[in-house]
């Protein structure tokens, strides 16, 4: 009679982890260049108009070629798409978390662009926001030239 | 002369990571069965009934046949050196394997020759990979006959089978 | 199967370090290149197949983020990864698609950007094949010293050393042959202008000085990591015909598996392979994909190979197993100079993956580098004699996986 | 199409979360039951196709060590990384194409192995969202909920009736994982919060599971089966990535089905279509997937649930197996959808059997709020 079961559990080696440094090219560069400046690049597509956001070198819906001439800063602010709230988060091992302080999260079509941006929402109740909202970005201090120099975004003021 | 080489320009990068080690797998008790046979100074494989073929380790299922390997069959602790590799002396620092040095962490000696090899057990149809011990490695040639080199401690491990060692000195 | 042939192909200076451009730039660069010599647009491309390693890049499906790069907006496009063969793989996608009539143009793009991974390129990707089995064995007392020793001796030559010692026992080959071979490769990369290792008129006696990894691999003999993205477009007859001067026709194409050839099966289990250089999965994907080619006799009608040779016992090991020479001569017409660009089997012109190998792209890119020489724009790679028949082969996996395609000037 | 395509047999494992079997012996069992429920030996089979991918597995070249389990032993072979439709469909251009008979597709996953909702985050564009990181495929996809739900006027009570429907049916499916017959609408509710408005049962489980398909094209069909399943229309697309896309729509699976109906000579699914069964991963993608699908206008999904037209015994029934909030075993789960559209023209449903079906549609999906989409229509009958 088999008395333990014939398959047994193999726990990895948590030290052993894959650690990876992408590099952005030159047109995701001088959008991450331009935080450090509090400014937004958005690339406007030569031929079919689609304006992304962040900057990149290639139109998605008519294949053609962007560069440093098809750059359009925009002021950041924007119409809140979407938002929700999270009560757990993942901690990169694959765990669910729960946070003892839920995060709210927002879909933002920024204005004068065709993206959406899925950013954390702060300096507003959860009740107050409503889809169509306009929403700005509010800077962190200390500017390093990263997705981290916008904290989060919040119910524009005007 | 040597390879040509041209000038790229570097761009900014973003880090990020994949936590490898956090995955987690399910096995089955066949290395289990291996080791419990090494610790009576035993070589376990399975046996198809399908092809004949004994694999050593066991393993679960036979591809040849598409059936499982019920079967188990202890092969001769002596063999055939069906291929082997010389390594230059070891060099602490040179090597790291998930960033420990072998040397540092004791697993290696500082300008040991390591010869690991492929030997196939009398029974057996696999080669097994292990360590040619106390032997010239000048005198290492394939076909050469070996037998098991068991630890002091038996432990129920795979280390309780060293290596191999030439069957004549 | 409908008539199928190769109008275009596109790929990226292959390099160490592409830190000029995203993965994602890097892959529309072979894109775009593609596009351009197959004389298409994307709107004409009807779907997609794409494919690389995601564990070495460190992105899961990157297909998903940078669909955007390779057109698939809008278009059916199917991801496909084995491997070492990857690259074969995907080129084998978009030949089924069009060949089944299904679709009148596919395209084909793999890629490899390994400067993303901080880790050597390759060293966590390879050792996370077995990265379960590793973890069983280690907790069963695998002793450190025989994983280094038995796996590791040196870095990737791992897997591929005792290949070489068991073909080298049974063929007579000698190092001096892995030296010419590795010397023959970079002086082909030096005339490709895409190639990675590129050492211009390199000969045996440079690669022999280099540093010893275990006998009988050199440091000049292990393949690079490299960066890179290849594609091809495939189209039906009349589309090729109409775009395309002198299209690379599909003849035949196989992907047999073997067992795992080496080392370990799934839970540290052993393998009933006892020659890993015997590659029972390449002479049985070589048979069939010969049957459909309606090829009797390789040796003569076969013009030319791409051959997948990260280490260059490989480039001898498979020519014999696709039956291009017979069992263990074929270091013999390597010394004749059969092999070079002017002999009578010309392998490897591009420098194969010898030279250069982004592990996605290799395996696409001896398909695109055979087409290339088909249609006659190899540039100064194109071999000496007019080349009628060639065929690309690619493994991955543990040595177990095996893509073969055949390509020639004129329709089946 | 030149060469016409038939199912010949299928299998699917007990899907639950942390199997008490191998990765090898999971897939082996149910190879062996595929094929012996399409009465061939490995010999018969030509191509094999597998569906499995390197981050879930946890494994680079996660199908190496499953070629001998998958039957695949010197035999052509190949990896689709994504979802078993998919697969099923690369599978079925080799059988066209004439170069093989008979092809076996196998799709697996086990979610025990590293929650698959950390790979979905993984798959996010490493330059921005990864770099921001609050996007995993939950967020996103309640992000995706709320924007539809505003529009169209639908409650969490709705999304919560629509996981009641499931769940309830699951409990008569054998081989679902969360099998919950007495479940309602405020237990649904009551369950782990995760993304409003999400709670953990209107979320698919992590599960554990295989599925195979055996294909052979027609005449070796005939000769093999006596009610083969007929594969009438087939069709995938890929939409643009999570940031440039339309969330409200699911543009990819409209076109996929309009392609696969073209294919198939359906005019009117809602009535042509004996059964669909369709992967939601949550509950809202149901009633965008009847409105992608021209089940319904845009935004009249919920009516659809409403009038139980899409119940087990209304006018086309949707997911009498439970679909995947019953069980999500990632890759297979489409192979899965595959597998009881032909349980159900098959009659083989026993326990959730919808009377006389003659054509069923399929669905898989892949990436994060269904990027990529697979419609397939199956037919019994010559």
């Amino acid at each position: 009679m088999e008395t333990k079961s014939n398959v047994i559990t193999v726990q990895g080696l948590p030290i052993v982890v894959a650690n990876f440094n992408w590099s952005v090219g030159f047109q995701m560069e001088r959008f991450l260049k331009a935080l450090g400046n509090k400014k937004i690049l958005s690339a406007k597509c030569p031929e079919c108009g689609y304006t992304y956001v962040p900057a990149r070198n290639r139109c998605g819906k008519c294949y053609a070629r962007m560069d440093e001439k098809d750059l359009v800063e925009i002021s950041g602010k924007g119409i809140l798409l979407s938002y929700t709230r999270a009560y757990v988060e993942l901690d990169g091992k694959g765990n669910w978390i729960d946070l003892k302080e839920p995060k709210i999260i927002g879909a933002i079509k920024l204005d004068g662009a065709d993206s959406t941006l899925f950013m954390p929402l702060g300096e507003v109740q959860f009740e107050n926001l409503k889809i169509g909202m306009l929403v700005e970005p509010v800077w962190n201090s200390e500017l390093k030239g990263s997705w981290k120099d916008i904290k989060y975004y919040k119910p524009a003021s005007a | 002369m040597g390879y040509i080489k041209d000038e790229i320009p570097q761009t900014m990068m973003v880090e990020g990571d994949w936590q490898v080690g956090a995955y987690r797998y399910k096995a089955n008790r066949l290395l289990e069965e291996y080791t419990q046979g090494l610790k009576q100074k035993k070589i376990i494989g399975s046996l198809c009934l399908g092809c004949g073929k004994v694999i050593v380790p066991p393993r679960a299922i036979c591809g040849r046949c598409h059936r499982r390997q019920e079967e188990r069959r202890e092969v001769s602790p002596i063999g055939t050196i069906t291929c082997f590799v010389i390594s230059p002396p070891v060099v602490r620092g040179k090597y790291k394997l998930f960033g420990l040095d072998p040397v540092d962490t004791g697993a290696l000696k500082e300008g040991e020759i390591l010869v690991p090899c492929f030997v196939r057990f009398d029974g057996s149809d696999s080669n097994v990979a292990c360590l040619l011990l106390n032997a010239d490695p000048q005198k290492v040639f394939i076909g050469m006959r070996v037998k098991a080199v068991w630890a002091e401690k038996l432990e129920g491990k795979m280390s309780d089978l060293e290596g191999v060692e030439p069957l004549e000195k | 199967m409908r008539n199928t042939a190769i109008i275009g192909c596109g790929q990226t200076p292959h390099r160490a370090r592409r830190r000029d451009v995203s993965v994602a730039e890097l892959v529309s660069e072979a894109v775009s290149a593609a596009l351009e010599d197959a004389g298409i647009t994307m709107k004409d491309v009807d779907c997609i197949f794409s494919g690389n390693m995601q564990g070495f890049g460190g992105i899961a499906q990157p297909d998903l983020w940078l669909g955007d790069w390779i057109g698939a907006p809008g278009k059916p496009a199917i991801r496909i990864a084995t491997g070492g063969t990857t690259g074969g793989s995907v080129a084998h996608g978009a030949l089924y698609a069009v060949a089944s009539g299904m679709y009148d143009i596919a395209l084909a793009v793999a890629w490899e950007k390994h400067s993303d991974s901080k880790e050597a390129g390759a060293t966590t990707g390879l050792a996370h094949v077995g990265m379960g089995n590793l973890f069983h064995a280690l907790s069963y007392g695998l002793s450190l010293k025989n994983l280094i020793a038995t796996t590791a001796v040196g870095a990737a030559a791992g897997v591929a050393v005792y290949q070489a010692r068991f073909y080298m026992h049974r063929s007579g080959a000698t190092i001096e042959h892995l030296d010419m071979v590795a010397a023959k490769d970079r002086r082909n990369a030096a005339k490709n202008p895409y190639a990675h290792l590129r050492w211009p008129n390199c000969q045996p006696e440079d690669i022999a000085k280099t540093e010893m990894i275990a006998y009988p691999f050199r440091y000049g003999h292990v393949c690079p990591a490299s960066d890179g993205a290849s594609c091809i477009v495939v189209a039906e007859e009349k589309l090729a015909k109409k775009l395309c001067k002198k299209p690379a026709w599909l003849l035949g194409l196989a992907s047999y598996s073997d067992e795992e050839n080496q080392l370990q099966s799934e839970n540290y289990g052993g393998v009933g392979v006892l020659d890993p250089s015997e590659q029972m999965g390449c002479r049985v994907s070589a048979k069939k994909a010969y049957a459909m080619a309606g090829i009797t006799d390789p040796q003569k009608e076969i013009d030319l190979a791409e051959i997948y040779q990260p280490f260059p016992s490989q480039e001898l090991i498979f020519a014999e197993r696709l039956g291009l020479f017979d069992d263990g001569t074929a270091w013999r017409y390597l010394e004749k100079g059969e092999t070079d660009i002017n002999g009578s089997m010309p392998t490897d012109l591009s420098g194969g993956v010898n030279a250069t190998n982004a592990i996605g792209s290799s395996a696409l890119q001896r398909v695109l580098e055979c087409a290339l020489q088909i249609m006659g724009k190899a540039g100064e790679h194109q071999a000496a004699k007019p080349v009628h028949k060639a065929i690309a082969h690619g493994w991955g996996g543990v040595t177990n996986y095996i893509t073969v395609t055949i390509l020639g000037d004129s329709p089946r | 199409m030149a060469k016409r395509v038939a199912i010949i047999g299928y299998a699917q494992s007990q899907h639950q979360y942390d199997v008490q079997k191998t990765r090898e012996d999971l897939v082996f069992d149910v190879v062996r039951d595929a094929m012996k429920n399409a009465g061939i030996l490995r010999e018969d089979i030509g191509t094999v196709v597998t569906a499995s991918t390197d981050f879930l597995d946890g494994r680079t070249i996660s199908n190496v060590f499953l070629s001998m389990a998958v039957g695949a032993y010197l035999k052509d072979e190949s990896k689709v990384e994504e979802d078993g439709t998919n697969a099923l469909y690369y599978a079925m251009m080799k059988l066209v194409s004439g170069a093989y008979d008979v092809a076996l597709v196998e799709a697996h996953t086990v979610g025990w192995q590293f929650n698959p909702h950390q790979v979905w985050a993984l798959t996010t564009d490493p330059l921005v969202e990864r770099q921001i990181g609050v996007v995993n495929d939950v967020s996103a996809s309640a992000l995706q909920a709320r924007m539809y739900m505003q529009k169209y006027g639908v409650s969490e009570k709705d999304l919560a009736q629509i996981a009641v429907k499931s769940l309830q049916d699951a409990s008569k499916n054998p081989n679902a994982q969360r099998k919950l017959p007495k479940v309602n609408v405020n237990q649904v509710l009551g369950s782990k919060k995760f993304c409003e408005p999400f709670t953990e049962l209107m979320i698919s489980p992590i599960s554990d599971g295989c599925a195979v398909v055996i294909l052979a094209s027609e005449d070796k069909a005939k000769k093999l089966c006596e009610k083969p399943v007929w594969i009438q229309g087939i069709a995938t697309y890929q939409d643009d990535y999570l940031r440039d896309r339309d969330l409200l729509s699911l543009t990819s699976l409209k076109k996929a089905a309009k392609k696969a109906y073209q294919m198939a000579k359906i005019k009117n699914p809602l009535r042509e279509l004996g059964v669909a069964e369709v992967t939601a991963r949550f509950a809202h993608e149901e009633l965008m997937i009847y409105e992608a699908l021209g089940l319904c206008k845009p935004g009249e999904g919920k009516n659809l649930i409403s009038k139980g037209i899409t119940k087990r015994n209304g006018k086309l029934p949707v997911n009498p197996s439970g679909g995947a909030l019953a069980a999500d075993p990632v890759c297979a789960t489409g192979l899965v959808r595959v597998i009881e559209a032909v349980k159900q023209i098959k009659g083989e449903a026993n326990g959730y059997q919808v009377p006389k079906v003659k054509r069923a549609l399929a669905h898989g999906q892949w990436g994060i709020c269904a990027q990529k989409n697979t419609v397939i229509i199956l037919g019994g009958g010559k």
